[in-house]
């Protein structure tokens, strides 16, 4: 992932600014939290670190930023749970950051072994293999001859046509996400409207990337003050309120 | 030198990469397995000998045997420009391969759930490195592509066999004793 | 061995063509011109020693020096080759070199749009396995490269020509007929 510094965020040094390439990605930057703070993983104090997190990555640009935006909005969510009322019966409460600290822990193990990797491949990168052989010989050498047959190569057509005879299947394109493009949407709604609804900003036909680009449009948009997000009850539609009701035509 | 431990050099020597012991072996019909392994331990002491001993070494790993430079010649070499390490991978490729190297065959998806970032570009980087490949498809939804290490993958990191890499249990283990130290 | 002669043969060990005397002695800057060739002749000796001898000799040609394995050895290590245990191509590999026997010459952004998955790293399978070549390039945007099967690729498959191939019209009108639907 690279860094792409907004200009904003240059012409003001005195904020703390995230350099990507520091962190290999969301879980990366918790964990260096975690371990900055001393922490105890099995027991995270969830709205400190979801400020903390925000705060660190608040000088993304934007569509660069989506993994780690979809993390803070997980923070948020974890943060929203612990603050519901519990319904009295304790031994069925299931910790909502117990999902996070699985996910936490698998990723620290990746890292052990990517230290350990890093070592080898450092160690074997101070060597060099022969450069040159002595004849072209008709294979690499070590590479043993292959085996082969029609019957293969026809049924990896057959494998080949029957995929790209699906398109549902070749339809699936990884698509960036376009939160510029919903936060232009929902200022647009905004401008003629005080108050609607986060089913109003999300078409019932939306795709997953565009409901993810209003999701983090509207977390961006609150974050900057321009705008407020209610949820009267749990799972009930979120109201998206215009900020600065003063300036309201 | 034996006759059969100047062949073995031969055949080390005249590779690029990694020589199986199978294919050592067939080098001299008449020459029993022990024979080969014999032989390359004398190599091995040979190169290393610290009078007559050589500039490379003769290591066991990526499936086979191969002749490398020492690590002390590098420096030099590379200022020559008579050949030039390999880039370092990144964080984000480590991370990805480490992931690959432990859960193989896995899918995109379940990289990227464990990473909790997007791997489209660092996993073609490391397609085109040679250090995975394709090794076929999942049974699920959209039939996604699987993705296996390679052999280039066990030489690049000097591994004999993916059973070198430590356990996921002795992780997880040096993980739970300490907790804090996250 | 001298430690000059221990890196000059690190150096010559690692480089893929003949290196040119006046590179051989930037290797180490406080070394004459004089100290290098001593060292190279040395070194010369040592290998061609009847008894401590080695498998590789050291050459003077292409203007410069360069280490070679001897001629004797030659016919032994292509047997041992030959002799080796064959190998399947993966899936990913096979549909790859399907894709391009029926559709030749193709370039590789076709080939990744109907697999719909990078294959750099197959392609470059497929071209050190001599079962592929690049054969030319497109008329179109950049001028990239184009793919077609070798004469190595027709004897794997026991073909005289590639008109032998099964379904060769039907096969290569259906991968053709449907790049909207890809």
């Amino acid at each position: 992932m690279t860094a792409a510094l907004s200009p904003a965020a240059e012409a003001a040094p005195s904020t703390f600014v995230v350099e990507l390439p520091e962190f290999s990605g969301p879980l990366d930057l918790l964990l260096t939290l975690i371990r900055d703070e001393r922490l105890d993983v099995y027991d995270i104090p969830i709205a400190r670190v979801a400020e903390q997190f925000l705060a660190r990555i608040s000088h993304l640009a934007l569509d660069e930023a989506a993994d780690y935006l979809e993390m803070a909005a997980r923070l948020l969510r974890i943060k929203a749970q612990l603050l519901l009322p519990r319904s009295g019966d304790e031994e069925g409460w299931e910790d909502p950051r117990a999902e996070l600290v699985r996910r936490l822990l698998e990723y620290q193990q990746v890292r052990e072994v990517v230290e350990h990797l890093d070592r080898l491949g450092e160690e074997r990168r101070e060597r060099f293999v022969r450069g040159a052989t002595t004849w072209a010989p008709a294979l690499p050498a070590g590479v043993p001859p292959l085996a082969l047959s029609l019957t293969e190569l026809l049924s990896a057509v057959d494998r080949v046509l029957r995929v790209a005879r699906e398109p549902t299947v070749h339809d699936v394109v990884a698509r960036a996400l376009d939160v510029a493009g919903a936060i232009t949407t929902v200022r647009g709604v905004l401008a003629l409207r005080q108050r609607t609804r986060w089913t109003d900003v999300v078409g019932s036909d939306a795709e997953p990337w565009q409901i993810l680009s209003v999701l983090l449009a509207l977390l961006e948009m609150a974050k900057l003050g321009e705008l407020r997000l209610l949820q009267p009850k749990p799972f009930a539609v979120v109201e998206i309120a215009r900020e600065s009701p003063g300036e309201a035509a | 030198m034996s006759p059969l431990a100047k062949l073995l050099e031969a055949a080390l020597f005249a590779s690029s990469r990694p020589v199986p012991m199978d294919e050592l072996r067939t080098l001299d019909a008449d020459a029993t397995g022990e024979d080969v392994e014999r032989e390359l331990a004398a190599l091995r002491a040979h190169y290393d000998d610290p009078e007559a001993g050589h500039a490379f070494e003769l290591v066991e790993q990526g499936g086979g045997w191969q002749l490398l430079t020492r690590a002390e010649y590098t420096e030099a070499i590379e200022r020559a420009q008579l050949a030039q390490r390999p880039q370092r991978l990144s964080a984000a490729s480590l991370e990805t391969l480490a992931i690959i190297a432990y859960r193989q065959p896995i899918g995109r998806a379940e990289i990227e759930e464990i990473r909790g970032v997007s791997v489209g570009g660092v996993l073609k980087a490391l397609l085109e490195r040679g250090l995975i490949d394709i090794t076929g498809r999942s049974e699920g939804l959209g039939r996604p592509l699987l993705y296996g290490t390679t052999p280039s993958f066990l030489e690049q990191f000097a591994l004999r066999h993916l059973e070198e890499l430590p356990r996921a249990d002795e992780l997880a283990v040096a993980l739970r004793a300490n907790p804090t130290a996250l």
